[in-house]
């Protein structure tokens, strides 16, 4: 336990207080004892590998879960939260990860939903509403029409309305969870002197982020999180980059990171000029048999959408996609998957399982048509296939029509890798494999990856974890704004060229 | 004659359902309070269900039920003329006895058919009253109930031969269908009055359809212009005549059909008639009844209602 | 792919997993579909034994001729909703199929080729459905109800007044043939034939499974290789297929082709699917529960037309069922969560985030 | 940064002007006057006839409340199919209470028909928004439970012109100032629904509600009254028009009004409601009821016989939805070639 008097600077009065907060999803253990002390005039950073619970505690705090255990107090008194407006109206204002606009209506309307400025008459008072917006915006420094309705807003966009929408609410404890995951860095820039003027008038602010020079540059004061539980809390200037890492991994990074010696086969996935207007552009690359390719670049970078066109699940513009010298249709995926391509998408949830289903289902969906005799599926031919691959992947699970949804992450992107290995692919496009699952289950998903190449698959792996590419990648593709701006040999690959690629355009194509 | 000496020869109590095109219609509530006495006084069993819509198929479970019901007859105004016969039909092998009235169905799916009148007299008196009103020279339209119906059907095309063959100065420009509903009737009449100027009559053969009309043309600028009349339910087109939109209108009494319905059944079970042309039968105060030629009976005469006599009838 | 060995799997032992978390007793019988199953036999039992002569043949062929056009048009109408859209559109469908088999007829066309133009005429309003919903991705309600009128509009344009009757003698006694002896119509050999067809392929084919999927989780299908706009179109294309041949018998049955024919038969089909258990959110029914619902339904209203109740009252107790039949579950859920939540006091599990995303017609 | 924006401060004068022209409202005023144009053409007395001016507003006035309680149900991402039942009982009340007082003042009678409607929209609400039951399966459920209820009511009877007094019947084809008077209470329902649509915070809510039920939740607001007192709301004015209709029609039985919220969905679509809520305008939708009873009326003028009317009203519907998805698409398609022009 860290000693309170030492690490906090003293005579800033505490803001938000929150000990022992514990929350569970079913089976999953979000958050255990979860703690946080935030300051007025002061910019707190919360940090924690992905899934480590940080946006959990920040959905309690809002009052958008109750959480299970645990107390929580504002300015030294305890509160209970049973409704975000309870939040709201107790001077919290929340930016959440996701950008949750309400598309039909205006942006003015978007800031202002909950509390709009009413005139004497009790009528919602547009004009200073609009006023207002231009003010916000003017201040952060965008030009975005207030009168505008929200759909079709870049995430970008959303992700200022949303931190637009906070700041307006003149709230004394402001949290951000990762805002600038999807900003440029003139935004970030703004955000940042914002941030530190709300500060200086006395605000309690936390601030979430995987970006460790963000972190330096705003925060004083780091919590670090990990698997759920509360690591540590220090000054930043007391602290380093290397012990928050080890801090928020828990273990010597590299070891996580199983790398045999591969021999690269011929070229099984190749990817000529692929263009989908206003998305990416003239993407160019191939994938050998027995070699992980990963994908590098920042959060709207355009990986996804890249693999998700040479899927066939998004239309795309011009380009070929081939696999093993056969051309793979434009948006169809039933064809990409004849030809043996895989994919485990990033957003296992929505695109890797119905979350509904049983696991056997789930595991078998790809496969059914294959599975099938003589037209007809049964449930028994489902389990057998089921109970191959689960225990070949350990996944840890009672029943075989246990709905996937109540699986842990971990467990459930096991799911989505059963099915895809049940069909056995030759190519298999990963997206962000091990996001939000612990670093156990991390570590036999490497070792899964690895095994995988060793018996001949090409891997393309799309990861915003730098570690997880750096080390697993026999060759690293960079992306920015829908670019490839560098191509990587596993030897050339560091954190800097990496991120100097995924944020400079003219980056050099070794 | 033949009847009443049959009726207490100790044969199977009467159990009659009645089955109206649609309930809560007071003409077909007139018709069943004629077939409910008429039972009562023959000391039967009565009921009346269906539907609260008039369609094709939705009198057949009702029909079903009274035939599983072990009735031994029913008193039944069709919504189509076919679509009820496999029903019927059963009904009949099980030895219901099937009395139709005010509209029929093919004549092979029941035993009798009770007309009100004879078309063909409802018609001409249609026709003569609206005359008596314009003249002999001049363009109307006819309002009809539902487009399907036998009775409807008949009507006008009466009303189109009679004059046709009377009265060459009419000019029937127009046929449009209420539907027997207020609201649709109302609707087609303005819509039927705008598009045809110089309209100097609607002969309205739906008795719903003539109080829907009536007011509609007492509201607007036709009222006097355009004389209106047909078949109309006393209580529900009084008003109109007092207010001078329509001079006279004309009706029978349904309840006659209903009470001639159930007679017939008596009749039908005790083998005093088996619906064949000149069989005779007798229904209590109203006398005696032959059947016609295709098993028709005609259950009265016209009724002329106008301010004299209007007072004097309660449906 | 060549046989993987897993490092992983090396180094702990093999596992085990269970088939079924809960014991046979509970996963057939705890359910929404084994209650109205209950409910089919014991308001049978019941109607038997206190009904005089309700307990007859003719009963059971009576109920089953009734409900023939409702179950046939139900059943692609479950694969739709279970896909996670909807179809307002069949009964107009059946009157389309159906007028148009009259109007061919009446014009001297020979009856089997009315037929097959009748049932091309429903396949055709699937067509529109189709292509409308899945491939314009246009929202079914909307679409459906604007078929619904357009279809209707176009029977009674057709025909007009005339009412088409004159159908050959044959056919109108095989569509309202029993089985000889007893009280089981021939047509249910066709409507049986369908149950199984329907029920195996939502139950055991992949094509079911990519209906379950759709419904439940689009993207999901989607990155599953599961064509969902071919899906969807496929299902309306069934439905507008069943709808023609209801058509076909609707024409023999009542012996009669107008404009106005099996309207309003959408809700009564709605009614028994919803009350069968499928949910109107899609992912969720079984064939079984939607014969059991429709079954359900035509019995009620048998009874109660047994008992001389009319339609009105008859129409109060369908409307009740439904409405039942989604409300009781969900006051139950609330009232146990209301309970737990008293018992822990402080603290209670997060409201469900999916009912919320859910919530929608 | 690669922000799209559009700023309509840079549009000029005839691009606003366009763009109001492309709104859906304006559109169907369009098609509505091209209607009443091309009729009026055809036979003048369509328009200039007698009563002309008088029934083209008069016919509407039924549909157009029931299709703003419709607007306000839709845009909250639920919906109502029982209107048209509360309807038949809101005329059955009125009906059958004036026939049997005729000296009630009828404003009294009016506010018991709100009050009915009110309760029946209640009993949806409870069911809809506090336990969370599908709107479509529960309002399928009271359309036929509080029609059922209005048969048993009525017993059989029907209220005809006779029963009611005279004052009644004449106010509901009466007119001030050319306009009819049940037009009038229409038009008050449409402007101030759509004044409050507009103005009330709690109505922008039913906006959010609808757009996004989730962000609504995250954003604190009280979903459940909203969507709640909107199906009140849609009870109540439901209750009103079946006051209208009785004054209307002049006769009343069980069956008032049957039917008619397929008509009044398809007014709302029509008018530009979506279907999966949260935009849309009340006005549109009334704009939308007036076409659709309209087009029944002009038809026949345009030589379109009666029979073919409901065909062509389900071609206006789907005609409506996909040339919203066109204009959606085409929006799309504009958005990422800007995306593109920005990126080079
Ligand atoms: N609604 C939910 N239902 C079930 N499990 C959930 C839910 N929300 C979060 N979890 C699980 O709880 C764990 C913590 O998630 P959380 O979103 O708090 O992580 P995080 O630290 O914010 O990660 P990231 O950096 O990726 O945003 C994860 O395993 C996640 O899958
Ligand atoms: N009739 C209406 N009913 C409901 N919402 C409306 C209506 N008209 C406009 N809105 C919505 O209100 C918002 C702003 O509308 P609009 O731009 O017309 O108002 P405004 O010109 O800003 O008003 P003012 O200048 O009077 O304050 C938009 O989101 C629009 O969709
Ligand atoms: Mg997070
Ligand atoms: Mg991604």
């Amino acid at each position: 336990m860290f000693n309170e008097e030492s690490t906090s600077s003293p005579g800033m009065a505490i803001a938000l207080e929150m000990t022992g907060v514990t929350k569970s999803f079913g089976a999953v253990v979000a958050l255990r004892d979860g703690e946080l002390r935030l300051r007025y005039h002061s910019v707190h950073a919360l940090m924690g590998e992905n899934g480590a619970g940080k946006s959990t505690l920040v959905k309690i705090i809002a009052g958008l879960y109750l959480p299970d255990a645990g107390t929580l107090s504002l300015a030294g008194n305890p509160v209970s939260f049973k409704t975000t407006a309870d939040a709201k109206a107790a001077g919290v204002a929340v930016v959440y990860q996701e950008p949750t606009m309400l598309p039909h209506l205006s942006v003015t309307e978007n800031i202002f939903m909950g509390r709009l400025p009413t005139s004497r008459s009790g009528n919602v008072d547009r004009k200073r509403m609009r006023r207002e917006a231009r003010a916000l915006f003017d201040r952060l420094g965008v030009h975005i029409d207030p009168d505008r309705i929200a759909d079709g807003l870049s995430i970008a966009d959303q992700q200022i309305i949303e931190i637009a929408k906070a700041i307006s609410m003149d709230a004394r404890v402001l949290i951000m969870d990762e805002p600038t995951a999807a900003l440029s860095p003139e935004e970030v820039r703004r955000l940042f002197a914002i941030t530190r003027s709300l500060r200086d008038e006395g605000r309690a602010i936390l601030f979430i982020s995987h970006r460790f020079e963000e972190v330096w540059d705003l925060c004083d004061t780091v919590t670090v999180m990990r698997d759920g539980a509360y690591v540590s809390t220090s000054p930043l200037a007391e602290t380093t980059e290397r012990d928050v890492v080890r801090q928020m991994v828990g273990r010597d990074v590299d070891s996580l990171y199983p790398r045999g010696e591969r021999t690269h086969g011929n070229t099984l996935l190749k990817v000529h000029e692929l263009t989908s207007l206003g998305v990416f552009h003239d993407i160019d690359f191939e994938v050998r048999a027995g070699e992980i390719v990963g994908l590098a670049g920042l959060v709207g970078a355009g990986r996804s959408e890249v693999a998700r066109a040479i899927f066939g699940v998004d239309r795309y513009d011009s380009g070929t996609v081939e696999l093993d010298g056969t051309p793979v249709r434009r948006h169809d995926p039933l064809h990409a998957m004849g030809l043996g391509l895989g994919f485990v998408p990033e957003d296992r949830r929505h695109q890797g399982l119905i979350l509904e289903f049983g696991l056997s289902r789930n595991a078998a969906l790809a496969v059914r048509r294959m599975l099938a005799r003589l037209g007809i599926i049964t449930d028994s031919r489902e389990n057998s296939l089921a109970r191959t691959w689960l225990s070949r992947l350990q996944v840890k699970a009672r029943a075989l029509d246990t709905p996937a949804g109540t699986l842990s992450g971990g467990n459930q992107q096991k799911i989505v890798l059963a099915k895809w290995l049940a069909a056995s692919p030759r190519v298999l496009i990963v997206d962000e494999p091990t996001r939000g699952i612990d670093v156990g289950t991390k570590a036999e998903v490497h070792q899964i990856l690895a095994d995988l190449t060793h018996a001949g698959m090409g891997i393309l792996m799309i990861s915003s974890d730098l570690p997880e590419v750096l080390g697993m990648a026999d060759r690293v593709l960079v992306m920015r704004e829908g670019r490839i701006t560098a191509e990587l040999s596993h030897e050339d690959a560091d954190a800097e060229s990496v991120m100097y690629a995924a944020t400079h355009s003219e980056a050099v194509k070794a | 004659a033949a009847g009443s000496s049959s009726s207490d020869q100790g044969t199977t109590a009467l159990s009659v359902g009645y089955v109206p095109k649609m309930l809560a219609n007071p003409y077909f509530d007139q018709a069943g309070v004629g077939a409910e006495e008429a039972v009562k006084e023959l000391n039967g069993d009565y009921v009346a269900v269906g539907p609260q819509v008039g369609a094709a198929d939705a009198q057949v479970p009702f029909i079903n039920t009274l035939a599983q019901q072990g009735r031994n007859g029913i008193i039944l105004s069709a919504s189509d003329p076919s679509a009820l016969g496999q029903a019927l039909t059963t009904a009949r092998e099980a030895g219901t006895k099937v009395v139709t009235f005010d509209s029929d169905v093919e004549p092979e799916y029941r035993d009798l058919f009770v007309s009100p009148v004879p078309d063909m007299s409802l018609s001409k008196a249609m026709v003569d009253v609206m005359i008596e009103q314009i003249g002999e020279e001049g363009k109307i339209a006819i309002l009809g109930a539902s487009p399907n119906a036998k009775n409807q059907n008949a009507w006008i095309s009466g009303i189109e031969k009679d004059i046709a063959d009377s009265h060459p100065g009419i000019e029937i420009v127009e046929k449009f269908y209420g539907n027997d509903d207020d609201q649709e009737s109302f609707d087609k009449t303005a819509a039927a009055l705008q598009k045809t100027p110089g309209l100097s009559g609607i002969i309205s053969t739906s008795t719903v359809g003539t109080a829907s009309a009536a007011r509609y043309i007492s509201s607007s600028s036709f009222a006097g212009n355009v004389a209106l009349t047909g078949i109309g339910m006393p209580n529900a087109t009084k008003a109109y005549l007092e207010d001078g939109t329509i001079k006279k209108f004309v009706l029978f009494d349904p309840a006659d059909m209903g009470r001639v319905g159930a007679y017939a059944i008596r009749a039908l079970l005790d083998g005093d008639i088996t619906g064949k042309a000149g069989d005779t039968f007798t229904a209590g105060d109203l006398g005696e009844y032959t059947v016609e030629e295709g098993g028709i009976v005609q259950a009265g005469e016209p009724i002329v209602f106008d301010l004299e006599n209007i007072d004097q009838y309660n449906f | 792919m060549t046989e993987v060995a897993f490092t992983a799997s090396a180094t702990s032992g093999t596992r085990t997993y269970l088939t079924h978390a809960l014991p046979l007793w509970r996963r057939t019988l705890l359910t929404h579909e084994a209650m109205i199953i209950l409910s089919v036999v014991v308001v049978s039992i019941i109607a038997a034994a206190s009904i005089p002569r309700f307990a007859t043949p003719l009963t059971l062929s009576y109920l089953l001729l009734d409900v023939t056009p409702i179950l046939l048009c139900a059943l692609p109408v479950t694969l739709i909703l279970v896909s996670g859209e909807i179809d307002l559109s069949v009964a107009s469908a059946v009157g389309f199929s159906n007028v148009v088999i009259g109007w061919l007829f009446a014009e001297g066309v020979p009856i089997q080729g009315a037929i097959l133009a009748g049932v091309l005429s429903g396949l055709l309003v699937g067509l529109v459905n189709g292509f409308l919903v899945a491939v314009l991705q246009l929202p079914s309600l909307a679409v459906t109800i604007g078929t619904l009128a357009l279809f209707r509009g176009i029977s009674i344009g057709i025909l007009g007044t005339d009412s088409i009757t004159n159908f050959p003698v044959e056919l109108k006694s095989l569509a309202n043939a029993n089985v000889p002896g007893t009280g089981f119509p021939l047509v249910m050999f066709a409507v049986l034939v369908a149950i199984v067809l329907f029920a195996v392929m939502l139950h055991f084919t992949p094509f079911g499974r990519s209906v379950y999927a759709t419904g439940q989780g689009i993207d999901t299908a989607r990155f599953s290789g599961v064509r969902t706009v071919r899906v969807k179109f496929t299902l309306f294309l069934l439905s507008g297929l069943l709808a023609g041949l209801v058509g076909a018998y609707y024409t023999f049955r009542y012996g009669s082709a107008r404009g106005d024919n099996a309207a309003g038969l959408e809700l009564a089909v709605i009614a028994g699917v919803v009350l069968g258990g499928v949910s109107i959110f899609g992912g969720r029914g079984r064939i079984v529960g939607v014969v059991a619902g429709v079954l359900l339904i035509g019995l009620v209203q048998s009874v109660l037309r047994f008992m001389n109740y009319s339609s009105d009252v008859i129409n109060i107790a369908v409307g009740g069922l439904l409405v039942v039949s989604v409300a009781v579950p969900l006051a139950f859920t609330a009232i146990t969560q209301t309970v737990a939540h008293a018992r822990r006091k402080t603290s209670t599990p997060m409201r469900a985030e999916e009912s919320q995303h859910r919530k929608g017609k | 940064m690669s922000a799209i924006q559009t700023r309509p401060s840079q549009l000029t004068a005839g691009q606003r002007f366009a763009a109001v022209l492309a709104s859906r409202e304006s559109a169907v005023v369009i098609v509505l006057a091209l209607l009443i144009l091309v009729a009026t053409l055809q036979n003048p007395s369509f328009l200039f006839g007698p009563d002309g001016v008088r029934d083209l507003l008069l016919t509407p006035s039924i549909l157009v409340p029931l299709a703003v309680a419709q607007a306000v149900v839709l845009i909250t991402r639920n919906i109502d199919l029982s209107v048209a039942s509360i309807l038949g009982l809101g005329a059955w009340l009125s009906a059958s209470t004036l026939a049997n007082n005729p000296g009630l003042p009828l404003w009294l009678v009016a506010v018991g028909a709100v009050v009915l409607g009110a309760v029946l929209g209640s009993v949806n609400g409870v069911l809809i928004a506090v336990l969370g039951a599908p709107a479509l399966v529960v309002t399928l459920g009271t359309l036929y439970i509080y029609r059922g209820l209005n048969v048993l009511w009525a017993d059989g009877k029907v209220v005809s012109a006779v029963n009611m007094p005279k004052e009644f019947l004449e106010f509901g084809v009466g007119s001030l100032l050319g306009i009819p008077n049940l037009m009038i209470i229409a038009l008050v329902i449409v402007v101030a629904v759509t004044w409050y649509m507009r103005s009330r915070p709690s109505a922008r809510e039913l906006y959010a509600i609808g757009s996004a039920p989730f962000a609504a939740t995250l954003l604190g607001l009280p979903s459940k009254r909203r969507v709640f007192m909107a199906l009140v709301a849609s009870g109540a004015i439901a209750g009103l028009a079946g006051f209208m209709y009785a004054a209307r029609y002049g006769a009343v039985d069980s069956q008032a009004g049957s039917g008619l919220e397929l008509s009044a969905v398809a007014a709302a679509v029509l008018g530009g409601v979506a279907i999966f809520g949260g935009s849309g305008t009340v006005w549109g939708a009334a704009i939308g009821a007036v076409l659709l009873v309209t087009i029944n009326r002009a038809l026949p003028i345009l030589g379109v016989p009666d029979f073919w009317q409901r065909a062509v009203v389900g071609l206006l519907i789907l005609g409506a939805i996909v040339l919203d998805r066109l204009l959606a698409l085409r929006h799309a398609r504009k958005l990422s070639e800007i995306r593109e022009k920005e990126n080079d």
